[in-house]
């Protein structure tokens, strides 16, 4: 084992260790909001609505992220610059950056995924609780926010922080459109090197410490409510 | 490159056009992803058991197992299995006497990614058997229904609604990661796709016809769950 | 029907049916303030869905609302059917109808106290501070102060029945609609229920009450209604259903709780 | 019998897999005249790059036949055989009439470059002080954002940049901006097969089966059939 | 204790707490076949616990069970508490044990017929058709037969009640559990499961009986025991114990059912 090289590289992991948490962070706070909408219209949407979220959900969860990466990337960024004035605003330097574009394409792929999980944790909580709720008055706002969230969530939990990990696991993909990310730094550590195992036990090591964090706060709330069994 | 081949020759089943590496290629996409799929399933039933009705070690050692094997990149377990790990049971094989053996890179991926599955597929039944009430197992203990009897009766009907929607992403996602499997030199369908436009250089046209096949690959297991859903959810009320 | 006002809950002609099923075929109530109404008649009969009726968590196939002095809109589908027309006017008139549920239906994710609080806080703006007040008293009468902090999936049936009657009461609704509250609870907490309810018709407040107990509807109320098939049998002053019934069917029913 | 890993990705005209799943192109071609030479049988195993270092390590293959860059730093993990090429590195850039490599032409401009090649190390001797870099996993993906303007250049390779200007899609955007200055010192290894660093007998009688594929003008008969030029380098 | 054949069923001192909260305190009981027994209590008294204690659904901390002539064997966990030696003696003695819960517990996902069925089919090996007939029986008795094919969640709270106790009756146990099995029914239907429960003692089948209505269980029982604060305050003959309690607690209790 040689680690030796870590020394010279260790300003690279470093700015790839925040890119990883950033794109996580991003990717799984906006697209879990955008999942609940989404998750809400294949449950209760009128019938349209419930259509197109579930082509959403079929076409982002039917093709590779790395294609609809590529296509956001290449297909839709290859158009921005044509948007009058967008290029001398203050929103360039960010919207010209592959980071912005996988932040995005990941937040989409993210969100349709973590819909389908709401989907069924929705339809899982008992109907009586949400009777007792409209019946006390509650808007369906109200009840979204106090009942019928709160339960599916609770009851998806397990599954939701399963879906985290995978985004996790999914942030390599970013060096494709040029973020270098942490696995991006290992992959170059390997090629100028050649050593298989070191700069991948590196990626590996702050994985696990970003997967016991953030399994660590899911069983925290997966305790809040005991359940009995 | 003399004058360009047309779209229907790149992509023609037969040599010189590439459809045929494409099909094969999602032939070995959709076999490993079965393959994986499946074992991860088994493991998962057997996990989300454990992790609930297991002894404090057994809870422990499950618990180390989803962290660690969700955590670790794929590409590190696969290349540890297939590399290290032929090399290192026949260093102890040759030790012994013993001439080496040869795995198959097949059974490796397989083995491997369904291992992964397994983690993650633990995870989602275990939701999915806490979210059922628990008096319906009670009901079925107290009619002294054997766990197996129970589980297939009772349990594994109840907790299909719930662990469907994380069971049908976990396909989804498996038939993408499939392509991981490159690693130990298997052509899957992404493969394929890149040495197709590699060659060509019609990059747009081949992951196109790639996405299209995802997605036929989709819209299929899409229908399979959706109709298993539906039987499933039989005797829930309407949603609210 | 200028003397709508006058009745705290007035339901006229109410249809229902499930599929072909048609479970209530025109049942009529009103109600003035401070009126105790008991609803009886068989199981299965239309009971818990005629209340549910009421504040809309079924939609009724037709009939007319009126409760506390406020008419519930209706429209008519494009299926034919009705429909409230405004659910923000259904919402509202709600928060003036407590319930509590022939299955309890209490939040599994709250603790009892929490889920006591929840309507208060969340739905009439009360502060916590003031909402835990009221619900720890609530909780004190119903003998569940010590259970407060205890989820509701760990506490007996009769314990979880008493903490939906104190999550009803904690709305100070005008109008209260029960389904067997007293289904679960021993006979001493029968009696203290039957208090409670006389408390608060004094107070003035209207209730619509299913109960199997015919000595507990005989006790409580002003009013009793036997349902029968989807129609109103039989109605009247208690000492009259339960002393002389009129239609055949009503008094076989009211004879055989003297098993 | 001498067994070459080749990695599966499409790099033409070096190597790649035709539609009927033969390996294909000068690379392949080469090693067939090398075990000729050496009178050994060959074989090809097709391994992803991820697999080539833990392939050869593990026994599995026995040389790295994958147009892989020597370099210092990776001669520490493996060994290498004399090189068989060495192409030219250069710049190409969009159609804007304007040629030159040196750092004042590239001044404030953006660069992209393979990861970990050695135009990397040419970056950062000769360009870093003027111009900025950007890093891709491959050269298509870089291809790609030179056409859609988000780099200026693309460094690399001449062969597989050239390749590429020829292609329509190439055509239509880009165009050679001339071979950058040769540094020996950072360009010169070229490319060699590597080894496990204990097979120094196989290393030798490749060593000379090379030099001597080279004598005999069998080299020079392969490469005619590629390119225009000698790849071999100086 | 040679005598144990005898008692259908003989549970001696059981004990259960939940975290600190001693639920059961030592309570004994043996009922010989074609025993009906009441238990009867306040709300949270520990009557489920009890009932669930002795088919295992809750361990109990210490305790001797005998059911129909066979001892469960009890082996001391490492933590100090007892454990069923054997799970597969628990679960054929299950087999001879029915159970009506309070909360139904019916299986979401089978009609009414199929929840029958189940049990008989698939833990007693008993024929498709075989059950069927059986079952359809039962559920005309209970006056669900029209009702047979619809799923549990379709049904009102005193169908589902229904429900529950033909499952139970449909294995042919030779103990009965029941948990308030008329909570949810009418004063009619009360005296049908009364005259069913009558008809099972005679075919000398035992009976475990929780309920909350005094009347019923002086109908039924052969013996009615009190509990209160985790501990039998009283037992006795029914004449005894609602004609002539000689604890004052019990006395209170069951004169409160005169409210
Ligand atoms: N969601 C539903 N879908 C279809 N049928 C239903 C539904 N809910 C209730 N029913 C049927 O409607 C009828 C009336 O049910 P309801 O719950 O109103 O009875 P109930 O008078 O409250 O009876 P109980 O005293 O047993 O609670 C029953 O036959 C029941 O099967
Ligand atoms: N799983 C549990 N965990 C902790 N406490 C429990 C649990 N189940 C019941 N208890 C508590 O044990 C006590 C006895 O409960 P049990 O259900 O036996 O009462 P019960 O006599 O059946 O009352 P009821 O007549 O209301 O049904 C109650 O105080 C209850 O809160
Ligand atoms: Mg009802
Ligand atoms: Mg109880």
């Amino acid at each position: 084992m040689d680690f030796s090289w870590v020394f010279t590289y260790w300003p690279l992991i470093v700015a790839g260790a925040i890119q990883t948490v950033l794109l996580l962070v991003i990717s799984v706070g906006f697209g879990f909001i955008l999942a609940i909408g989404l998750a809400l219209a294949l449950v209760c949407g009128p019938f349209w609505l419930r259509w197109c979220a579930k082509v959403y959900c079929t076409s982002l969860r039917g093709t590779p992220l790395l294609i609809q990466l590529w296509l956001l990337y290449y297909g839709v960024g290859s158009f921005l610059p044509m948007i009058p004035g967008l290029r001398a605003s203050v929103l360039w330097p960010v919207l010209r950056e592959g980071f912005f574009f996988a932040a995005v394409s990941f937040t989409l792929n993210y969100a349709a995924y973590e819909a389908e999980v709401l989907r069924g944790a929705l339809l899982a909580v008992p109907k009586g609780e949400l009777e007792a709720g409209r019946a006390f008055g509650m808007s369906p706002a109200t009840l979204l926010r106090r009942i019928w969230l709160p339960r599916a969530i609770r009851i998806a939990l397990p599954t939701i922080g399963g879906e985290v990990v995978l985004q996790l696991k999914a942030t390599p993909l970013a060096f494709t459109v040029t973020v270098m990310d942490l696995y991006a730094v290992a992959y170059k550590v390997r090629q100028d090197t050649l050593l298989v195992y070191e700069p991948l036990i590196v990626v590996t090591l702050f994985y696990v410490c970003l997967t016991l964090i953030i399994t660590r706060a899911f069983r925290r709330v997966e305790m809040q409510v005991p359940i009995r069994r | 490159m003399p004058t360009s081949p047309s779209i229907l020759e790149l992509l023609s089943p037969y040599p010189p056009g590439w459809g045929g590496v494409l099909i094969s290629g999602a032939a070995s996409t959709i076999l490993i992803s079965l393959g994986a799929y499946l074992l991860g399933m088994l493991i998962g039933l057997a996990g989300a058991a454990g992790k609930l009705k297991g002894s404090r070690p057994v809870v422990a050692l499950l618990d180390f197992y989803t962290t660690a094997v969700r955590a670790i990149p794929e590409l590190i377990l696969i290349i540890g299995l297939y590399y290290a790990g032929t090399d290192g049971i026949n260093r102890l094989l040759s030790a012994l006497g013993f001439p080496p053996i040869e795995i198959n890179g097949f059974l490796a991926a397989v083995v491997v990614l369904g291992v992964v599955q397994g983690a993650y597929a633990t995870e989602v039944l275990r939701g999915a058997i806490l979210a059922i009430p628990v008096g319906q197992i009670e009901a079925a203990s107290a009619f002294g229904m054997r766990p197996l009897l129970r589980f297939r009766r009772i349990v594994l009907p109840a907790l299909m609604p719930n662990a469907l929607p994380g069971m049908a992403n976990l396909w989804m996602s498996v038939t993408k990661d499939s392509a991981l499997i490159a690693v130990v030199g298997y052509q899957e369908l992404a493969l394929a796709t890149r040495l197709a436009a590699g060659n060509t250089k019609h990059y747009f046209l081949f992951f196109f016809a790639a996405a299209v096949i995802y997605l036929v690959i989709t819209l299929v297991s899409n229908m399979v769950f959706g109709s298993l859903e539906t039987y499933f959810r039989r005797g829930q009320p309407k949603a609210a | 029907m200028t003397n709508d006002i006058s009745h705290a809950l007035r339901v006229d002609d109410v249809h229902k049916s499930y599929g072909t099923h048609e479970v209530l075929k025109g049942v009529s109530l009103a109600a003035k303030k401070g009126d105790v109404i008991s609803l009886i008649g068989s199981s299965g009969s239309g009971k818990s869905t005629f209340l549910r009726c009421i504040n809309f968590l079924e939609i009724p196939d037709r009939g007319r609302f009126v409760v506390n002095g406020e008419e519930v809109l209706m429209k008519t589908g494009a299926d034919g059917r009705a429909h409230p027309a405004s659910w923000r006017q259904v919402e509202r008139i709600r928060t003036g109808l407590g319930m509590v549920f022939q299955s309890f239906n209490l939040w599994a994710h709250m603790t009892v106290l929490e889920n006591v609080i929840e309507a208060p806080v969340h739905v009439l703006g009360m502060s916590r501070k003031e909402a835990t007040e009221k619900a720890e008293a609530l909780l004190q009468k119903v003998g569940l102060y010590d259970k407060r902090n205890v989820y509701p999936a760990f506490m007996s049936g009769g314990q979880q029945q008493r903490a939906s009657i104190a999550r009803a009461l904690c709305v100070d609704p005008a109008v209260m609609l029960f389904d067997e509250p007293t289904s679960a609870l021993d006979p001493e907490l029968v009696g203290e229920v039957l208090k409670v309810i006389r408390d608060l018709a004094e107070e003035g407040r209207t209730m619509l009450l299913v109960t199997h107990e015919m000595k507990f509807a005989r006790n409580v109320s002003s009013h009793v209604m036997f349902l029968h098939q989807g129609r109103v049998e039989e109605e009247g002053r208690p000492e009259q259903i339960f002393g002389a019934p009129i239609s055949a069917r009503c008094r076989e029913f009211t004879s055989s709780s003297r098993h | 019998e001498v067994r070459f890993g080749i990695m599966n990705e499409a790099y033409p005209p070096f190597f790649t897999k035709d539609a009927t799943g033969k390996w294909v192109g000068w690379e392949i071609e080469l090693m067939d005249a090398i075990c000729a030479e050496m009178k050994e049988t060959c074989s090809i195993v097709d391994m992803s790059w991820d697999g080539l270092i833990p392939g050869l390590q593990s026994k599995k293959f026995d040389v790295i036949w994958s147009s892989m860059s020597i370099t210092d730093e990776r001669m520490k993990t493996i060994a290498f055989t004399d090189k068989y090429y060495n192409t030219p590195s250069k710049l190409i850039g969009a159609q804007d009439g304007t040629t030159g490599t040196t750092a004042d032409d590239v001044a404030g401009k953006t660069i992209a470059i393979q990861v970990s090649t050695i135009q990397t190390d040419y970056y950062k001797k000769h360009y870093a002080s003027a111009a900025s870099e950007k890093t891709y996993a491959t050269l298509d993906e870089a291809f790609q954002d030179l056409a859609a303007g988000r780099v200026d250049y693309v460094f690399g390779d001449s062969i597989p940049l050239m390749t590429f200007l020829q292609s329509d899609f190439g055509k239509g955007c880009c165009e050679d901006k001339g071979n950058v200055k040769d540094d020996p010192a950072v360009l010169g290894q070229g490319i060699g097969g590597g080894l496990r660093k204990e097979d120094t007998e196989l290393l030798a009688k490749l060593n000379a089966a090379i030099a001597a594929v080279r004598a005999s003008g069998k080299y020079a008969e392969i490469s005619n059939k590629y390119f225009d030029f000698d790849p071999y380098g100086e």
